[in-house]
C-alpha cells in the first residue's frame, strides 16, 4: 500500500527533529548530573590523579561540544558506548533487556485491555447503573495507587502471605532455564521451542508485575472506552443498525465497538508510553531485568552512556509506537487511510 | 385492517429533571401503499413517534398506554427477537442527516449486506451482489465500485440514496422516513423524494414521511397528520388540509410558512413556543398559544372524527 | 447613486494538500445604499467564504472590495478591526447558538461591540443603549442577564441581530440567519429584519439557500454555483424568468403545494470538484440538462439579459 | 452546581475530601497530635494504638502526625507543579492553536520532544541533574505535565478558532489578544480544569515515585511518597502500617482529585446545567 | 542436578565485571573473582566465639603456591603447584603469574593502588624463575606485602588466553576478561546476564584446595531488600546477602533461618566533621557534636543491635586495636557547655551530607543526628548526595558534617589510620584532618617490627583521634548473611563476598 508507505516515511521524517532534540537534551541533561563518573569508577581508593587519569580515559576531560560530536559520531555508527556499571556495550545491554520490559508492558496492557474493554462497554451500555459506578470506582482506584505501592502490596499478599505467586525475582524462577532467544520474549520463545515448563514459569513470574501495571492502565482505558462507547452508542448510525434489525451483538461489536476503538487506540499509545515510565518503578519492585531498572541504576551512577542509550531507545520506541498507532488507526478508520 | 395502526399511544421519558410526556394519546394509521405525512415544529414528537414504531426508542422511554399494531401484531408486546425479525425486513427507516446515519468506517455495500445477511437468508457473496444491485436501483453510478466506498467518500445526496438502498434492501412493507432531506440541497432533496416515491409506488410500500417542511409534505403525501407538543392535533387528506385547515395550529403553521407568491405581511407567526413537556400540562397543549382560546378549552380537546377520514382535536375547530 | 459596497473579481483559494480549492472565484457584485440583496446557492458553493471576506474577517486571495468608495480589501483582517469602517459592516450569523459566547450574558454580547467600537461609555449610558437595542429587536429587557443556553432560538437570534445593529452599521450581512430556526420563529425574525431595514435604512446582503425567504426579503438576488455567480438580477425578474438552468432547477425544486409547479428540472450527475477546477469548463457542466459543447471549452461570462438581469450561460433559458 | 452535587454523592464526597485536604494543608501543623519530626526510639515500630492511631515508624515518630503535616508539602508540590504546567502549557497551546502555521509547528516540536521522553524518566533525570529540592521536583513535574495542557489547549483553541462567537468578537472590534484572553480562554478553561484536577493526582504520584527511587524531598521532611517508600521495606517484616497509612492517604488524595475531575466535568457540561 | 549441590544466592546488585582489574569493577566483582580465580596464597579459617566461621588474618595458607619462603632479605620465592590448570585446560605457570602481576601494577586505578599498599609497585619486582617458581623482589620491608597477596586483586589469569584478545588500545585484554572467564579457580562462569544473574559451576579439575561440595551456584540480583528477606524466609533461596540490619535481627529472632553476623574488621561508621570548615575547625565544636550524638538511639533504631557500639569507652585506649569504643557518650549538658565555650551558645546552621547509596542506614542516622543537634541549637539540613557523586564529594572535601563508613581489607590499625587520618590527605580522610604528630606515629607504626612499640604507637594515635574528634565513631557494623539451616560452612571474609568453596548443604 503506497499510501501507507508514504505515511510511514512522512511520520519518520517528521519525528527526526524530535529525536534530534531528544539526543541533545539527553546529552546536556546527563552532563548536568551531579555525579562524577570518573571519581565513581576510579575505585574505592583513588586519589585526584587517578581520577584525572580515568577521566581522560573516558574522554570526559574534553570540552562538552567535542564530547557531543564524539557521541554523535558513535551514534552514527550505531554505537551507544559502554556501560560502566554492567561493563557491557550499551546496545547489547538494551537489546538484552528491552524484550523483558516490552514483554512486561505488553502483558500489563493486555491484562488492562482484557478488563477495561468489557468493563467500559458494560458501563457504557448501562450508564448510571451499578456496573457503571463499579467501573468508575475500580478504574479510579487503580490509577490512584502509586505503582510501587501496588506492587509491594501484591507481593506481600500473594507471595509472602498466601504463597500463590512465585518469588518476585525477575523473569524466571531460579530453577527454570531461559528459553533459546528468538524474540527475547520468554513467553513467545518458550512456546516456539516447545519448552512448556519454561512458559509456565515465565507466565507465573509475569502475573504480579503485569497486574501492577495493568491496574495502573485500567483507568484511562476504561474511561476512554466508556466515554467513546457512550458517544458512539448515541450516534445516528447505531440507530440505523438497530433499525435494520441487526442483532445486538453485531450492533455492539461490529458497529459500536469498532468505532469506539478509535479514541481508545490513541489512549492506548499514551498509556503505553506511561507504562514504560511506570515500568521503571515496577521493575525495581519485582527485580525485573528490564531497561527501566537499568536506567535507574545508570542514572544513580551517573553512567552517561546507558542513560543516553535508554532515553534514545525510548524516544525511538515512542516514535515507532506512534507510527504503529497511526497505522492501526488507519486500519480501523478508512478516513485516515484514504485521506492520508 | 390498516398496515400500521397506532392506538392511543402515550410515551414518557424519565430524565434527571422529571418526566417528559413526549407523546400523549397518539392515534394514527397507515394503509398499504399510502404515504402519511407527519408535520410539526421541532420537538413536537415526530421522531419519538417513529422510533417507538421501530422499537428503537431510547432506554429512558416508557410506553404508558396504547398499542402499535403492524399487520395486526402488537409491536409493544412482541418479544425482542420478533421485533428484530421485523425491523429491517418488514419495516425500515431512513433518517435525517444521512452522513452520520451510516457507519463511517464500514464500506456502504457491507452495511447493506449486513442487513441482507440478517434477514434474507443469503450467503455473504449473494448479499454483496444484492447490495450492489440495490445501489444500482437507487441510481448510484458505478455501484460496484461505490459498494466498496465509505460514507465520507460520498456526497450527502449519495449517502441518502445508500440509506434508502439499505432500508429497501429487504423490500419492507412500511418505510419510515424521518426528515430524509433536511440538510440536503433543494435540488438534491427533490431527486431523493422522487426516488422514494417511485420505489414506494413500485412495491406498494406504505410510507410514513416525517418532516417539518409543509411544502414537502404537501407535495408528497396522501394524508397529513399535524403534531404539536406530543399530540396529534389534526389528520386530513393533503389537499383538504391546506384548503381547509380546521385546527388553529394547523392554520397558523400553514400561514407562517413562506411560499412562492406570498408577501412578508402575510406571514403570521405563531405566538409563544412549545410548552415544556415536563410537569403539569394543560389538557390542550396548544391552548396557551391559541388565539381562539376560551375557558372551555381547559376541559381538553375533543377528538372529532370526520366521515371522510379527517380528524381534528379541538373544541372549536374551524 | 454610488454603490455602498462594490466588489470586483474577488477570489479566495484554500490550499488543500498540493492543490487549491477555489472557494470563491472571480466574483463581482455590488450593494446599493438601502438595498437588500439576496445571495443564494447550494451548500458549499462559497457563500460564507465570500461573506467572510466582505465582513473583513477573512483576507481575499485576489480582488478588490470597495466600501463607500474606500478600498478595504487589502487591509489585513487583523488590522481592519482598528479602522473606523469596522463598525460600519456588521454581520448576523447562521447559527445563533454558536455565534454567542457561551460565557457571556445577552447583555455582554450586545455590549461588547459597543464598548470596542463606540463609546466611551458610562455604565448607565451603555446600559441604556443596550436596552434600547434590545427593545428595537423585541428582546425583553429581563432576558439580558441570561446566558445563551438559557435563551430560546428566537431569542438568541434577536441577541445576534441586536449585537450587529449596535455599532450602527451601514451594511448588514446576514449569513443564513434563519436556517437553524423553526418556521414560526423564522417568520418572526424575517419580519423583524424587514422592519428594521425600513426604519434604519441599512443595506442588507442576505445569504440563504431558501429562495422563498430571499424573495420575501430582498430586492435583488445573486445566484452562486461553485464559487461563481451564475445569475443575478431583480428578484421578480429572476423568479419569473430564471435564465440559468441551475436557477431554474433551484426554483423548480421548491416544494410547491401543487398549486403552480411548472415542469420540474431534474439535475443528474455529480457536482464538479471545486479543487483546481478547469478554467475553461463551465462549473455546472455535467449536471446541466442543457450542456453543450461550448460549455466544455469556454467558461461562460456574465451577460446582461435585461434590466440588471445578468446570467452566465452559453445557452440561457427563457 | 448544587444540583450536580446533590445528584452525585460521589462527586460531593470528592469535594468534601478536597476541602479536607486543603484544611489539612492549612492547619495540619496545628492539629497534628505529635511533633512529626520528634523521634523516640523506645516506641519505634509500634502498631496502631490509641496513643498513636497510625502507629509509629522506625524512628518512633508518630505516623498520623507525619501524614497530617505532609499534606501541606504534598499539596504545595501538586498545586505549584500543576499551576506552572497549566499556565505555560495552556499559553503555548493557545498560541499554537490560534496562530497555527510556523508557531504551531515550533510549539508542537517542543511538546513532541518532551513527550518522546519516557515522562517519569525525564522527571528523574531533571531532579537527578538539578538536585532533589522541592523546587526542582515541582519543576520536573511541571515540565512532564506541560505537553498535556499544551495539546489540550491547542485542540480546544483550534476548535474554537473559527467558532461563530470568535468571528463575532472580531466583528465587534476585538483585537486578537483580546479575543484570546476574553473570549477563547474562558471557554477552554472548563475542560482544562478537569485536566488540572486529574493532574493534581498525577503530580502527587509523580513526587511519590521520585521519592521511591530516592529522589524525593530531603529527610526528615514528611512527605507521603517518602513515607510509603520508607515503609515499603517494612512490609515484608510485617510492619504494614508504616507504608499503609501514608499510602492510603496518598491514594485517597489522588482518588479525590480524580473524582473531582469527573465531577467538574459533570458540572461544566452545559447539557447538565439548568 | 540435585538441589543439594546447588546454592541459590540473592544479592542486592550483582557484578559488573568478571575481572577485578577492569575499570569500574564493582564490589560484587570481588566475590566472583574470589571464586573463579586463584591467588598465590590465601587465609585460613577460624571459629568465632559465637560458633560462626571467619577467615583468620593471622593464618596465611597456600593456594596456588604450595609454599613460599624468603630467599633473600628482599626476595620471596613462591613454588607453584604443578598440577594446576586453567579452566581451558592449559597448565598454570609462573609466566601467567608474572603476567598477571605485571598487569595489576600497570593498569592503574584500584588494583594498582591496592598492590601499592603491599609495596608491590613495579613489573621489575616480579620474576618467573621457571615454570613453577615465581619470585617477588621487595622494594622495602613491608609487613603488608604477604597479606596483600591474599586479597582478591592479585589473581592469576590465563595470560595466553587473554593475550589472544588483547588489542593495541587494550594491551592487557581488559575488555575481554571483563566479560569472560580466564581463570583457574574452583568455579567457572557458566552463564552471566549482567544485572540479572550469574551462574557458577564447579571446576572439577581444581587442585588448589579441597574440591568444593557445591556443583553449582546461582547468584541472582534482587534489589528489593524485602524480597531478599522473603525469599530466604520462605526457603526459596539458600542464602540472602546484603540484608538490612532490621531484617537480620528479625530473621535471627524468627529462627526459621540461620543468620550469621560478623563484625566487619577494621571498619567504622562515624560522623565526620570537615576540620577546615568553620566552625568545625574548633575542636570544642567537634567535641560538642560528639557529645550530642544520639548513640544509643542509632544502635536501637538504625542498626537494631547488628553492630558493636563504638562509644562510652574508657578515656584512654587500653588495647592496640581498631576500632575500639571511644570515650564519648550522649551528654547534652556537656555538649551545650562545650558549644558555649566554643563561642556558639546559640548554635549555628550546617548541612549533614549522607551517601544516598547507603541511605537505608545513613538516612535514619542523619535524621536522628539532625534532631539531636537541634537540641543544642545546631540547625542542620540533610543533603542526600547521590551515590555516584559521593566519591566526588569526598574528593572535594568540602562537607562540613557527614555520616559515612570506612573499612580496610587488611586488618591493621595503622593501615586504617594511614588512609583515614593521615595528613597525606587521602580520599578517605574526608575531614582533611592534619596532625603532624599523629602522622609521625602512623608512619612509624606502619613499618614497626617491635610489638610493644607498635602497641604504644597505635594507642597514641587512637587517643589523638579521640581527643581531636575529626570523626566521632558510632559503631562497628556486622556483615549479615541469612541462610537456610542446611547451609554449612559460610565464612566471613574481609572482602565481604561469599566464598562458595567452603559451603555445603546438608
Ligand atoms: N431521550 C430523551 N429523553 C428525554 N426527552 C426526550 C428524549 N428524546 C426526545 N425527547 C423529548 O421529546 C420531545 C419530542 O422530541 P422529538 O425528537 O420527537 O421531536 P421532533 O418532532 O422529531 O423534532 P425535530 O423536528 O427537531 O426532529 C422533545 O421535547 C424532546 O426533548
Ligand atoms: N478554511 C478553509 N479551508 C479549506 N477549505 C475551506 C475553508 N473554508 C471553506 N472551505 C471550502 O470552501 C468551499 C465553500 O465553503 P463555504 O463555507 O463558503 O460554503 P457555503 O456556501 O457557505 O456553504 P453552506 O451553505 O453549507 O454554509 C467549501 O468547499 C469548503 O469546504
Ligand atoms: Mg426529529
Ligand atoms: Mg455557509
Amino acid at each position: 500500500m503506497p499510501v501507507l508507505v508514504s505515511l510511514v516515511l512522512r511520520r519518520l521524517l517528521g519525528a527526526l527533529p524530535s529525536i534530534a532534540a531528544v539526543v541533545v537534551v539527553t546529552f546536556v541533561l546527563t552532563r548536568a548530573l551531579p555525579g562524577d563518573p570518573a571519581a565513581y569508577f576510579a575505585g574505592p581508593a583513588a586519589d585526584a590523579q587517578s581520577v584525572e587519569e580515568i577521566r581522560r580515559k573516558l574522554g570526559l576531560d574534553k570540552p562538552l561540544p567535542v564530547q557531543f560530536l564524539a557521541y554523535l559520531g558513535d551514534l552514527a555508527q550505531g554505537e551507544m558506548g559502554t556501560s560502566l556499571i554492567t561493563g557491557q556495550p550499551v546496545s547489547a545491554d538494551i537489546l538484552a533487556r528491552l524484550p523483558a520490559s516490552v514483554e512486561l508492558t505488553l502483558c500489563g496492557l493486555a491484562l488492562a485491555l482484557a478488563v477495561s474493554l468489557p468493563l467500559g462497554v458494560a458501563a457504557a451500555t448501562r450508564p448510571g447503573s451499578w456496573v457503571d459506578h463499579m467501573a468508575r470506582v475500580i478504574s479510579t482506584a487503580g490509577v490512584s495507587l502509586p505503582v510501587f505501592f501496588t506492587g509491594l502490596l501484591l507481593v506481600y499478599i500473594f507471595y509472602y502471605l498466601l504463597g500463590w505467586a512465585p518469588a518476585p525475582m525477575g523473569r524466571l524462577d531460579l530453577f527454570a532455564s531461559a528459553p533459546t532467544t528468538i524474540t527475547g520474549f520468554y513467553l513467545v520463545d518458550s512456546l516456539i521451542t516447545g519448552q512448556f515448563a519454561t512458559f509456565r514459569a515465565a507466565a507465573a513470574q509475569l502475573v504480579l508485575p503485569a497486574l501492577t501495571l495493568g491496574l495502573f492502565a485500567l483507568a484511562p482505558l476504561t474511561r476512554m472506552t466508556r466515554a467513546s462507547m457512550l458517544g458512539v452508542l448515541g450516534s445516528d448510525f447505531i440507530r440505523t443498525a438497530r433499525a435494520g434489525g441487526l442483532s445486538r451483538g453485531t450492533v455492539l461489536v461490529t458497529y459500536a465497538l469498532r468505532n469506539a476503538l478509535l479514541p481508545v487506540v490513541t489512549t492506548l499509545g499514551m498509556v503505553f508510553s506511561f507504562l514504560l515510565g511506570a515500568n521503571v518503578l515496577v521493575e525495581k519492585v519485582f527485580a525485573w531485568p528490564g531497561i527501566g531498572s537499568y536506567a535507574i541504576e545508570a542514572l544513580v551512577a551517573s553512567d552517561y552512556a546507558p542513560v543516553q542509550g535508554f532515553i534514545l531507545t525510548m524516544a525511538i520506541m515512542y516514535v515507532g509506537l506512534n507510527l504503529m498507532i497511526d497505522i492501526l488507526y488507519g486500519l480501523i478508520d478508512p478516513r485516515v487511510r484514504i485521506e492520508a | 385492517m390498516m398496515l400500521l395502526e397506532i392506538d392511543n399511544l402515550s410515551l414518557n421519558f424519565r430524565t434527571r429533571s422529571g418526566v417528559v410526556k413526549a407523546l400523549e394519546d397518539v392515534s394514527l394509521s397507515v394503509g398499504r401503499g399510502e404515504t402519511l405525512g407527519v408535520v410539526g415544529e421541532s420537538g413536537s414528537g415526530k421522531s419519538v413517534l417513529s422510533f417507538a414504531v421501530m422499537g428503537i426508542s431510547d432506554a429512558a422511554a416508557t410506553v404508558s398506554q396504547g398499542a402499535i399494531r403492524f399487520e395486526g401484531l402488537d409491536l409493544l408486546k412482541a418479544g425482542p427477537s420478533d421485533l428484530d425479525e421485523l425491523r429491517g425486513a418488514e419495516m425500515a427507516m431512513i433518517f435525517q442527516n444521512p452522513r452520520t446515519a451510516l457507519n463511517p468506517i464500514r464500506p456502504v455495500g457491507r452495511q447493506i449486506a449486513d442487513v441482507l445477511l440478517r434477514h434474507a437468508g443469503v450467503t455473504r457473496a449473494q448479499a454483496q451482489d444484492k447490495a450492489v444491485e440495490m445501489l444500482a436501483r437507487v441510481r448510484i453510478p458505478d455501484p460496484e465500485r461505490r459498494a466498496k466506498a465509505y460514507p465520507f467518500e460520498m456526497s450527502g445526496g449519495m449517502c441518502q440514496r445508500v440509506m434508502i438502498a439499505l432500508a429497501l434492501a429487504c423490500s419492507p412493507k412500511l418505510l419510515i422516513a424521518d426528515e430524509p432531506t433536511t440538510g440536503l440541497d433543494v435540488t438534491t432533496q427533490a431527486a431523493i423524494m422522487d426516488l422514494v416515491g417511485e420505489l414506494a409506488r413500485e412495491s406498494r410500500m406504505a410510507t410514513l414521511l416525517i418532516t417539518h417542511d409543509l411544502g414537502l409534505a404537501a407535495e408528497r403525501c396522501d394524508r397529513i397528520a399535524v403534531m404539536h407538543a406530543g399530540h396529534v392535533v389534526e389528520v386530513a387528506p393533503t389537499a383538504e388540509l391546506f384548503a381547509r385547515p380546521r385546527h388553529p395550529y394547523t392554520a397558523r403553521l400553514i400561514s407562517t410558512t413562506p411560499r412562492p407568491g406570498a408577501s412578508l405581511a402575510a406571514l403570521e407567526p405563531i405566538p409563544g413556543s412549545l410548552p415544556d413537556l415536563r410537569g403539569e400540562l394543560a389538557p390542550c397543549r396548544y391552548s396557551a398559544r391559541c388565539h381562539l382560546y376560551q375557558a372551555e378549552c381547559d376541559a381538553g380537546p375533543l377528538p372529532r372524527q370526520d366521515d371522510n377520514g379527517r380528524m381534528v382535536a379541538c373544541r372549536r375547530p374551524a | 447613486m454610488r454603490p455602498l459596497l462594490d466588489v470586483v473579481d474577488l477570489c479566495r483559494r484554500f490550499p488543500v494538500g498540493k492543490s487549491q480549492l477555489h472557494a470563491v472565484d472571480m466574483i463581482s457584485l455590488h450593494v446599493m445604499p438601502g438595498e437588500a440583496v439576496g445571495l443564494v446557492g447550494e451548500s458549499g458553493c462559497g457563500k460564507s467564504t465570500l461573506v467572510r471576506m466582505l465582513t473583513r474577517v477573512l483576507d481575499p486571495t485576489e480582488g478588490s472590495i470597495r466600501f463607500d468608495e474606500r478600498e478595504i480589501g487589502y487591509i489585513p483582517a487583523a488590522r481592519f478591526t482598528r479602522t473606523p469602517d469596522r463598525a460600519l459592516i456588521q454581520m448576523v450569523f447562521q447559527d445563533p447558538t454558536e455565534s454567542l459566547n457561551p460565557r457571556f450574558t445577552a447583555f455582554d454580547c450586545i455590549a461588547d461591540p459597543l464598548r470596542r467600537l463606540k463609546g466611551p461609555w458610562t455604565t448607565a449610558g451603555l446600559k441604556a443603549r443596550v436596552e434600547d437595542l434590545a427593545g428595537m429587536v423585541g428582546l425583553p429587557v429581563e432576558l439580558l442577564g441570561r446566558f445563551p443556553h438559557q435563551l430560546s432560538g428566537g431569542q438568541k437570534a434577536r441577541v445576534g441581530i441586536a449585537r450587529a445593529l449596535g455599532p450602527e452599521p451601514r451594511l448588514l450581512i446576514l449569513d443564513e440567519p434563519t436556517s437553524a430556526l423553526d418556521v414560526s420563529v423564522q417568520a418572526v425574525v424575517l419580519k423583524l429584519l424587514d422592519d428594521l431595514r425600513r426604519r434604519l435604512g441599512v443595506s442588507y446582503l442576505f445569504v440563504s439557500h431558501d429562495l422563498n425567504v430571499v424573495r420575501l426579503l430582498c430586492e435583488r438576488v445573486i445566484v452562486m454555483y461553485l464559487g461563481k455567480v451564475v445569475e443575478s438580477g431583480p428578484v421578480e425578474a429572476v423568479f419569473a424568468t430564471p435564465r440559468h438552468p441551475y436557477t431554474k432547477a433551484l426554483l423548480s425544486a421548491i416544494p410547491s403545494r401543487g398549486e403552480e409547479g411548472g415542469p420540474r428540472i431534474r439535475l443528474s450527475g455529480e457536482p464538479r470538484s471545486p479543487i483546481d477546477p478547469s478554467p475553461q469548463v463551465c462549473r455546472f457542466f455535467g449536471r446541466c440538462p442543457l450542456g453543450a459543447d461550448a460549455c466544455q471549452t469556454e467558461m461562460p461570462e456574465l451577460r446582461e439579459m435585461g434590466e440588471g438581469h445578468r446570467v452566465a450561460c452559453h445557452t440561457p433559458m427563457d | 452546581m448544587r444540583y450536580v452535587l446533590a445528584e452525585n454523592p460521589v462527586t460531593a464526597g470528592a469535594f468534601v475530601g478536597f476541602a479536607l485536604l486543603i484544611a489539612l494543608a492549612l492547619f495540619g501543623p496545628m492539629i497534628a497530635p505529635f511533633d512529626p519530626l520528634a523521634s523516640d526510639t523506645d516506641i519505634a515500630l509500634q502498631p496502631p494504638s490509641l496513643a498513636h492511631w497510625f502507629g509509629t515508624d522506625h524512628l518512633g515518630r508518630d505516623i498520623l502526625s507525619r501524614v497530617i503535616v505532609a499534606a501541606r508539602l504534598d499539596m504545595q508540590i501538586a498545586l505549584a507543579a500543576v499551576a506552572l504546567s497549566f499556565v505555560f502549557g495552556s499559553l503555548l497551546g493557545v498560541l499554537a492553536g490560534w496562530y497555527g502555521g510556523g508557531i504551531d509547528r515550533a510549539i508542537g516540536r517542543v511538546v513532541d520532544t518532551i513527550m518522546a521522553f519516557p515522562l517519569f524518566v525525564l522527571a528523574m533525570g531533571i531532579v537527578a541533574a538539578l538536585g532533589n529540592t522541592v523546587g526542582n521536583i515541582i519543576y520536573a513535574t511541571a515540565i512532564i505535565n506541560l505537553p498535556f495542557y499544551a495539546r489540550m489547549a491547542r485542540a480546544e483553541t483550534n476548535a474554537r478558532r473559527d467558532a461563530g462567537f470568535v468571528e463575532a468578537a472580531r466583528l465587534s472590534g476585538n483585537s486578537d489578544a483580546r479575543i484570546l484572553a476574553a473570549q477563547v480562554f474562558p471557554n477552554i478553561l472548563p475542560p482544562m480544569m478537569v485536566q488540572v484536577s486529574l493532574n493534581l493526582g498525577y503530580a502527587i504520584l509523580n513526587a511519590a515515585g521520585l521519592s521511591f527511587i530516592g529522589l524525593g524531598v530531603r529527610p526528615p521532611t514528611p512527605e507521603w511518597g517518602i513515607m510509603v517508600a520508607e515503609g515499603a521495606t517494612y512490609i515484608v517484616s510485617g510492619e504494614w502500617w508504616i507504608a499503609l497509612f501514608p499510602g492510603l492517604v496518598l491514594m485517597a488524595a489522588v482518588f479525590c482529585f480524580n473524582l473531582l475531575g469527573d465531577g467538574l466535568r459533570d458540572i461544566i457540561d452545559p447539557r447538565r446545567r439548568t | 542436578q540435585s538441589r543439594d549441590e546447588t546454592l541459590l544466592v540473592v544479592v542486592e546488585s550483582g557484578t559488573n565485571s568478571l575481572d577485578i582489574h577492569a575499570v569500574g569493577a564493582n564490589p560484587a566483582s570481588y566475590g566472583v573473582v574470589w571464586n573463579i580465580y586463584d591467588r598465590l596464597l590465601s587465609y585460613g579459617t577460624k571459629t568465632m566465639p559465637d560458633g560462626s566461621l571467619s577467615y583468620d588474618h593471622t593464618n596465611i595458607k597456600p593456594e596456588l603456591a604450595e609454599s613460599w619462603k624468603f630467599t633473600a632479605d628482599d626476595e620471596i620465592t613462591f613454588y607453584l603447584r604443578k598440577d594446576a590448570k586453567f579452566h581451558d585446560g592449559t597448565p598454570i605457570t609462573a609466566k601467567d603469574v608474572k603476567w598477571s602481576f605485571d598487569r595489576m601494577v600497570a593498569v592503574g586505578g584500584f588494583p594498582t593502588f591496592q598492590m601499592k599498599a603491599g609495596s608491590l609497585e613495579k613489573p621489575e619486582q616480579f620474576i618467573a624463575v621457571d615454570d613453577h617458581t615465581f619470585r617477588v623482589k621487595l622494594l622495602r620491608k613491608d609487613k603488608l606485602t604477604v597479606p596483600d597477596l591474599g586479597v582478591p586483586v592479585p589473581i592469576v589469569l590465563n595470560s595466553e588466553l587473554i593475550k589472544k584478545h588483547a588489542t593495541e588500545k587494550d594491551p592487557w585484554g581488559l575488555e575481554w576478561s571483563k566479560l569472560n572467564d580466564a581463570g583457574g579457580g574452583a568455579y567457572k562462569v557458566e552463564s552471566w546476564k549482567p544485572g540479572e544473574q550469574l551462574v557458577l559451576a564447579r571446576y572439577d579439575d581444581w587442585k588448589s584446595g579441597p574440591l568444593p561440595k557445591l556443583k553449582k551456584v546461582v547468584i541472582r540480583d534482587v534489589p528489593s531488600a524485602g524480597n531478599r528477606r522473603a525469599l530466604v524466609e520462605r526457603g526459596d533461596v539458600d542464602l540472602s546477602f546484603d540484608l538490612p540490619p532490621k531484617d537480620s535481627q528479625e530473621l535471627a529472632k524468627g529462627g526459621k533461618v540461620k543468620v550469621t553476623g560478623t563484625p566487619i574488621e577494621n571498619s567504622l561508621w562515624y560522623t565526620g566533621m570537615g576540620v577546615k570548615q568553620p566552625p568545625f575547625d574548633n575542636v570544642k565544636v567537634r567535641q560538642a557534636v560528639a557529645y550530642a550524638l544520639p548513640y544509643q538511639k542509632i544502635m536501637d533504631a538504625v542498626v537494631y543491635g547488628r553492630a558493636i557500639p563504638m562509644f562510652g569507652g574508657p578515656a584512654t585506649p587500653t588495647k592496640a586495636v581498631w576500632p575500639q569504643p571511644s570515650p564519648y557518650n550522649t551528654d547534652m549538658a556537656k555538649a551545650r557547655k562545650l558549644l558555649a565555650e566554643a563561642g556558639f551558645p546559640n548554635g549555628f546552621e550546617t548541612v549533614i551530607h549522607i551517601n544516598q547509596g547507603v541511605a537505608s542506614l545513613s538516612e535514619p542516622m542523619a535524621t536522628l543526628v539532625q534532631e539531636s543537634l537541634g537540641q543544642i541549637g545546631i540547625k542542620a539540613t540533610i543533603n542526600k548526595v547521590p551515590g555516584a557523586n559521593w566519591r566526588a564529594a569526598m574528593l572535594k572535601k568540602d562537607m562540613p558534617l557527614f555520616i559515612d563508613t570506612f573499612a580496610g581489607w587488611l586488618n591493621y590499625p595503622d593501615y586504617y589510620f594511614f588512609w583515614g587520618y593521615h595528613g597525606q590527605n587521602a580520599v578517605f580522610n574526608v575531614m582533611s584532618y592534619q596532625n603532624p604528630e599523629m602522622d609521625k606515629l602512623i608512619d612509624a607504626s606502619r613499618f614497626e617490627t617491635d610489638a610493644k612499640k607498635y602497641e604504644d604507637q597505635v594507642k597514641g594515635f587512637v587517643k589523638m583521634a579521640w581527643d581531636d574528634v575529626p570523626r566521632a565513631p558510632l559503631f562497628q557494623y556486622y556483615l549479615d548473611a541469612a541462610m537456610g539451616k542446611n547451609v554449612q560452612g559460610y565464612t566471613y571474609w574481609f572482602h565481604r563476598a561469599i566464598d562458595f568453596r567452603s559451603i555445603s548443604k546438608k
